[in-house]
């Protein structure tokens, strides 16, 4: 392993808690979890279930509010940020153009044709439309998509046909860092060995990934290092901690 | 040919006012008498009033006169009335005189039954049956005297005081109305003959329109107000008709002198109580009064006041609380005159309506050959 | 990143007010009438900004102050207190300190506004098209023909069929009315758009439609936009980043997605579990 | 008991308010200033307005001229001219434009162009030409004052889609000196253009709404329109695209009055200007007799 | 005597041309020098609205004015003033002479003094009709009380 150089993603201290005012409870998610993620490599997080290993990719996009710690991400400027403190707006351009979420599951305007899904980051950062489609249509011949369902909104998919949109989606863009939920949960051997063959692509473009996979052969075949979580501790020590 | 178009008209005009006088004047009856002004201001005395009221100059010989040349057209009097006192330099303007001190030829009250100084219907047809007398076709002097004498036996006048005290005054005592605002109590009053009303245009302005109104106008927007598109239901304080003397102060001597009196009918009105945590409640207010005996116009004013408060200090809720709907619209020189002239030759703009119509229809039909 | 929109400390009492009011209003008294001199603070505190091209959404339940802020902005109503500065052409301007007809103007050459009722925003006695010429002959464009190209495109633009570009809006189904109504607000290509609840009260496919065109509009023009709603569904479709407001006071503010999957406040947490 | 007028029927205070506020409304063309309209002895609507203006700015050996609907001799030009005889000692009336100093005229503009030294008051009923988009007086102050006039345009952006023209026959909004839009009083759009850098001070007051107006001399008068839809004025031409003429002096270049000759039951025309075609009828005489002599 | 501010209204009350034939005769021969032009014209009338206590303009009333010194035949000198609601200068100038003559007791003011004892009974006349008017319609409250029932009205009636 090569970790001469800087990382691009530094998680130091994770934790959530999930505060419910109306059950009056404190539900922790993740704690004390620290982990790098290099550029051209991919982490991979492992760990029982209810280890808050989601948990960590959305305190890293901000889909949660971190409770402590601090994660900090190299930008391309080389400039180290905070993504637990930063500004919204920081954040929301740092989505657009650097870090990339690909979830087990599609959001996405059920009425929009999958190819405009998949081109949506394409044009969000101002590249033209009709060369947005031809990167969009290479992606998805990648992906095994037939080309049918390209002009077609993707409501109607299968799991299997949707979760390679959203994987085109969060590929397409060449971000610095892709967050990976699951991404081939529900694809069968045929697709999942195209999927990993574009991982393994990316990982030589020099993008960073932090993945989480369903299926341990896949850390095995793909993960430059292994982190490992387990469930945080139980909440009154949690609470003696905060205090 | 000549000029056919509209020669001719001022032999025209001047036959109208022949006409005009011939049916004035020509009665089946060689005996008949003239109308004399003292008969006009007598006998048709409300119709007097209102052409006083109207003309907005108190003016009794020239109400009359005016009543006489016009026919007996109340707007068409009002009118001359109107533009006599265009020709009239304004010499003063009186001090602010105070209804107190009003010679009280009727005061009634709809709120309380024992009112201050007590309630004196004085001469109304309020609860006459609307019979037609017919004794009244055959009258002769010795009937008028007779009125007279009948009035006069068995009556003590010896407790009836010079003026009498105001309803409100005692309900303000007991605090049930809105104190007064003794910040205006010295703001000079808009003047509307002398100003054009501009928008938002305070209540003096309002009073000023009001009084000088057009008694019919005044009263379908008051009713408006009465019957639905507005408030609900105000009470009578106090309803006085009498004669207010007129003071100025003595040239040398600097004192207030009465130089004349003048007949007015005064209302304030009463309604729902406003109020909230800051600021007691208490009823709201409105206040007519107008030259003449005219009480279906001082009461549609004090009800329009009301209005026309609730609409300066929010939005308008209905026409009858919009300044300017109202205080435009009231006017009876304005609005008649405006009616009349309708009548008037449009040949030329007409001639322009027609060149648009035909040129529209030219367009549309070639429109519809195209199709 | 180019700022549209920089609000601060915005406040709006209706009534009197008295120096209690904002000390006994708001989430934490459950009321946003002052029980001193009974004035209702709409609105309190509330400070944002918006950049070119994103959408803010203002969440909350009627009576939230939501509608109150984005009235204030566009002018309808009148601040107690606060700042606003709109950003346009590296030019400056003190939303709350210009006079009515530089507001206007602004009005009329910079902001759109789409509103829930289609007769706030229409005048429903001159025809679809005459609506949108309005918009255009008030930036100053007197050129008949001009006027009706470009209202045909955006009508075309909004899915109005042209044929009917001439007809009243009153014959126009709720969903059309609020095409036009948006038609109208683009007309003058704003940098600045308010929308508020704009799709609430029209059947659900015409809602969709409806949020879908404003996507577009959005990514073509790059319009920054306020979206008041107090609809979740709206919000996460069009929103960037939301406020919630309750009582008249901003109580969380996030990146949409996080505002839905991690809401802080007790409010939003309930509103949030509510609608799933 | 008997009653004399003051010189001018007004009071002298009324008539010094009156003068004032036409100072003003010169110094800011086309905008309506508002004044105490008096009542004057005939009906709101026949005139009051272009009257007291006229009894305020007219003295002794001043020459004036009244029109109704392009004659003198129409019904309310004659009492209107009789009532200021009655009340002006001094004053001279004529019904030729050249000779006059003071042109008072209702619906008409005199064909014949006027001249600097020379005044012309129009009567006008409705002085606000947004009194069709907007009722409310305040809040139309507000329109004029930014010179919002979006809401009449887009009344003639209808009419040009419902009829393919601008319907509005006369009363047409002119602009003036590149701000106010005004009501030019009933004037035919045959007239519209002589507003546009008249020689003569044209004055405009409305009685029973209490404004008066003006065009200054050699002011900017434009008529709304449409970059590409342009006004037009009446056109008199007959089915053959001809020019018609007066049937009385053959002038093709007048507002014509249009009306059935009731001995043959046609239909004629004539203009509508009198003193106009009076002169044009002299001058042929001339012209024919010369030829004739 | 009758207050000083009580002798135009009190005058006024006598026909016009009386009052002016009986002051031009006393003052024959007299010099009356205006101290201002005498006018007439029109005042306007202030009054206070009793809900707010707001004053406005109620409406217009004619009036004549006029201000005299006046040298008697013997050389004796005064004052008087007039207005009145009239549009007649002459009867305010004959109400200004009258002024004079009674404020500084001229020759002639037992006539003027006699004038305005006249003028008052007619002004006491009226005022005693329109008492009558107020005494013949009243409506006596204390009547119903006694009978317990009934209405006001009727009781004005029957």
């Amino acid at each position: 392993m090569n970790n001469t150089e800087q990382p691009i993603l530094r998680v130091e201290n994770y934790g959530k808690y999930f505060q419910l005012h109306e059950q009056g409870k404190i539900i922790p998610s993740s704690h004390d979890v620290n982990l790098d993620v290099y550029p051209g490599q991919l982490t991979a997080l492992i760990g029982p279930t209810g280890a808050g290993k989601s948990t960590v990719l959305k305190g890293i996009y901000r889909s949660y509010l971190p409770t402590s710690g601090r994660l900090l991400f190299r930008t391309k400027d080389n400039v180290e940020i905070d993504l637990a403190q930063a500004d919204e707006h920081l954040i929301l351009e740092l989505r657009r153009t650097e870090i990339a979420f690909v979830t087990q599951f599609l959001h996405a305007l059920p009425r929009q044709a999958t190819q405009d899904i998949v081109a949506q980051p394409l044009i969000r950062r101002g590249m033209d439309y009709s060369q947005a489609l031809n990167i969009v249509h290479e992606t998805l011949s990648a992906m095994n998509l037939p080309k049918a369902l390209w002009s077609i909104s993707p409501a109607t998919f299968s799991g299997g046909e949707k979760q390679r949109v959203n994987l085109a989606r969060g590929l397409v863009s060449r971000p610095r860092l892709l967050l990976l939920d699951e991404p081939t949960a529900s694809l069968d051997p045929v697709t999942t060995e195209k999927v990993i063959g574009l991982i393994e692509n990316l990982k030589n473009e020099g993008v960073a990934m932090l993945a989480i996979f369903h299926q341990p052969e896949l850390v095995e075949r793909l993960a430059d290092s292994v982190v490992k979580l387990n469930p945080p501790i139980v909440a009154e020590q949690i609470l003696k901690e905060i205090a | 040919m000549g000029y056919v178009a509209i020669k001719g008209g001022a032999q025209a005009i001047e036959g109208t006012k022949d006409v005009f006088e011939f049916l004035r004047t020509s009665q089946n009856d060689s005996h008949a008498l003239p109308l004399d002004v003292g008969t006009i201001e007598n006998q048709l005395r409300l119709l007097h009033s209102r052409v006083i009221s109207e003309g907005g100059v108190y003016h009794p010989t020239l109400a009359s006169l005016a009543i006489k040349q016009s026919q007996g057209d109340t707007l068409e009097a009002a009118f001359a009335l109107r533009a006599y006192r265009s020709t009239q330099p304004r010499l003063v303007e009186t001090p602010v005189l105070d209804s107190k001190n009003m010679r009280v030829t009727r005061r009634i009250s709809s709120a309380f039954k024992d009112i201050p100084g007590g309630q004196m219907l004085g001469a109304t047809t309020d609860y006459h049956l609307r019979l037609l007398r017919m004794e009244l076709l055959n009258e002769s002097p010795e009937n008028f005297r007779k009125v007279t004498e009948i009035l006069f036996e068995n009556s003590s006048i010896d407790d009836i005081p010079d003026t009498f005290p105001k309803v409100l005054d005692a309900l303000r005592a007991e605090g049930l109305l809105p104190e007064v605002n003794e910040t205006t109590d010295n703001k000079k009053p808009f003047d509307i003959t002398r100003e054009p009303l501009v928008f938002p245009v305070d209540r003096s302005a309002a009073l000023a329109t009001m009084t000088r109104a057009e008694q019919g106008s005044l009263l379908a927007i008051a009713y408006s107000n009465m019957r639905g598109y507005g408030d609900v239901h105000p009470t009578i304080a106090e309803l006085r008709v009498g004669y207010l003397p007129v003071l100025l102060p003595h040239p040398i001597t600097g004192e207030l002198t009465e130089v004349g009196e003048v007949e007015v009918t005064e209302c304030e009105v009463v309604a729902m109580y406003e109020g909230d945590n800051d600021n007691e409640a208490t009823f709201t207010l409105g206040y007519g009064a107008c030259f003449g005996n005219n009480e279906v116009k001082a009461i549609s004013m004090a009800i329009l006041d009301r209005a026309l408060q609730k609409g300066m200090n929010e939005e308008p809720a209905n026409p009858s609380e919009d300044p300017e709907f109202v205080l435009l619209h009231i006017d009876g020189i304005d609005s008649m005159g405006f009616c009349t002239h309708y009548k008037m030759p449009h040949y030329v703009t007409f001639q322009s309506d027609m060149d648009r119509l035909r040129t529209t229809q030219k367009k549309q039909s070639k429109k519809e050959s195209q199709l | 990143m180019d700022k549209v929109l920089e609000v601060n400390n915005l406040s709006k009492v209706y009534g009197q007010g008295c120096a209690a009011c904002f000390e006994l209003t708001g989430p934490e008294h459950d009321t946003n009438i002052c029980p001193k001199c009974g004035s209702v603070v709409a609105a309190h505190n509330v400070s944002f900004d918006l950049y070119k091209g994103e959408i803010l959404g203002i969440m909350g339940e009627s009576g939230s102050g939501k509608s109150t802020a984005v009235k204030c902005l566009y002018f309808d109503q009148k601040p107690t207190s606060g700042r606003a500065s709109f950003f346009n052409d590296e030019k400056q301007y003190d939303l709350f300190n210009m006079n009515a007809a530089h507001q206007r103007h602004l009005m009329n050459h910079k902001f759109g506004m789409v509103y829930q009722n289609p007769h706030l925003g229409l005048n429903f006695d001159i025809s679809a098209g005459g609506n949108i010429a309005e918009r255009l002959l008030m930036s100053e464009v007197d050129h008949y023909g001009e006027i009706r190209k470009r209202a045909t495109d955006l009508l075309k633009r909004t899915e109005v069929l042209a044929e009917r570009m001439d007809e009243l809006p009153k014959n126009f189904s709720g969903g059309m009315q609020q095409r036009v109504q948006i038609a109208k607000a683009l007309a003058i290509n704003p940098p600045l758009l308010f929308l508020d609840e704009v799709t609430t009260g029209l059947d659900l496919s015409v809602q969709a439609a409806i949020l879908d065109l404003i996507l577009e509009i959005q990514q073509e023009n790059q319009t920054a936009m306020i979206v008041v709603t107090h609809d979740l569904g709206v919000i996460r479709l069009l929103a960037g980043r939301t406020l919630v407001m309750k009582y008249g006071r901003i109580i969380e503010n996030g990146l949409t997605d996080q505002i839905l999957e991690d809401p802080q406040h007790a409010y939003t947490q309930r509103l949030v579990a509510s609608a799933l | 008991m008997s009653l004399s007028y003051p010189f001018g029927f007004l009071d002298e205070y009324a008539k010094k308010e009156i003068r004032r506020t036409t100072l003003k409304a010169v110094a800011i063309p086309g905008y309506q200033v508002p004044y105490s309209s008096r009542e004057m002895p005939m009906g709101r609507g026949f005139g009051t307005g272009g009257l007291q203006l006229t009894l305020s700015v007219i003295g002794k050996g001043e020459t004036l001229k009244v029109i109704d609907q392009g004659t003198d001799d129409s019904v309310n030009a004659v009492s209107l001219r009789s009532f200021i005889e009655m009340t002006c000692e001094g004053v001279n009336t004529t019904t030729k434009t050249e000779e006059s100093d003071l042109i008072q005229s209702r619906h008409r503009i005199p064909e014949k162009p006027l001249r600097e030294d020379q005044i012309l008051i129009l009567q006008v009923p409705y002085p606000d030409p947004l009194i069709v988009v907007e009722a409310s007086e305040e809040k139309r102050k507000t329109l004029h004052g930014e010179a919002d006039y979006s809401r009449l345009l887009v009344k003639l952006y209808e009419d040009i889609v419902k009829f393919d023209e601008i319907t509005i026959s006369h009363r047409y909004p002119t602009r003036i000196n590149n701000h106010y839009v005004i009501d030019p009083s009933p004037i035919p759009r045959w007239d519209v253009p002589k507003l546009n850098q008249s020689p003569a001070l044209i004055l405009l007051g409305a009685g029973r709404e209490k404004k008066i107006y003006a065009v200054p001399p050699y002011t900017k008068a434009e008529p709304l329109a449409f970059e590409d839809v342009p006004f037009r004025v009446e056109d008199f031409n007959d089915v053959n695209g001809m020019r018609r003429c007066c049937q009385r002096c053959n002038c093709n270049n007048s507002f014509l009055d249009e009306f059935i000759d009731s001995k043959t039951g046609h239909k004629v025309y004539q203009c509508s200007d009198a003193d106009w075609c009076e002169e044009n009828t002299i001058n042929n005489n001339e012209t024919l007799e010369i030829a004739n002599g | 005597m009758l207050e000083r501010t009580l002798w135009v209204s009190a005058l006024s009350a006598l026909p016009s041309n009386e009052l002016i034939e009986i002051t031009s005769k006393l003052s024959e021969g007299w010099t009356l020098r205006p101290k201002s032009v005498p006018q007439a014209g029109l005042g306007m009338l202030q009054i206070k609205d009793s809900a707010f206590h707001q004053a406005f303009y109620l409406g217009e009333f004619p009036l004549a004015s006029a201000w005299l010194e006046v040298t008697t035949l013997d050389g004796r000198r005064a004052e008087g003033a007039a207005q009145v609601m009239d549009d007649c200068i002459e009867i305010a100038e004959a109400l200004a002479l009258c002024d004079a003559i009674l404020s500084a007791q001229l020759p002639g003011w037992e006539k003027v003094s006699m004038m305005i004892e006249k003028g008052l009974t007619l002004r006491n006349t009226i005022n005693k009709e329109r008492k009558m008017m107020l005494a013949r319609t009243r409506v006596d409250f204390s009547l119903l009380d006694d009978t317990g029932n009934g209405e006001g009205l009727n009781n004005v009636e029957s």
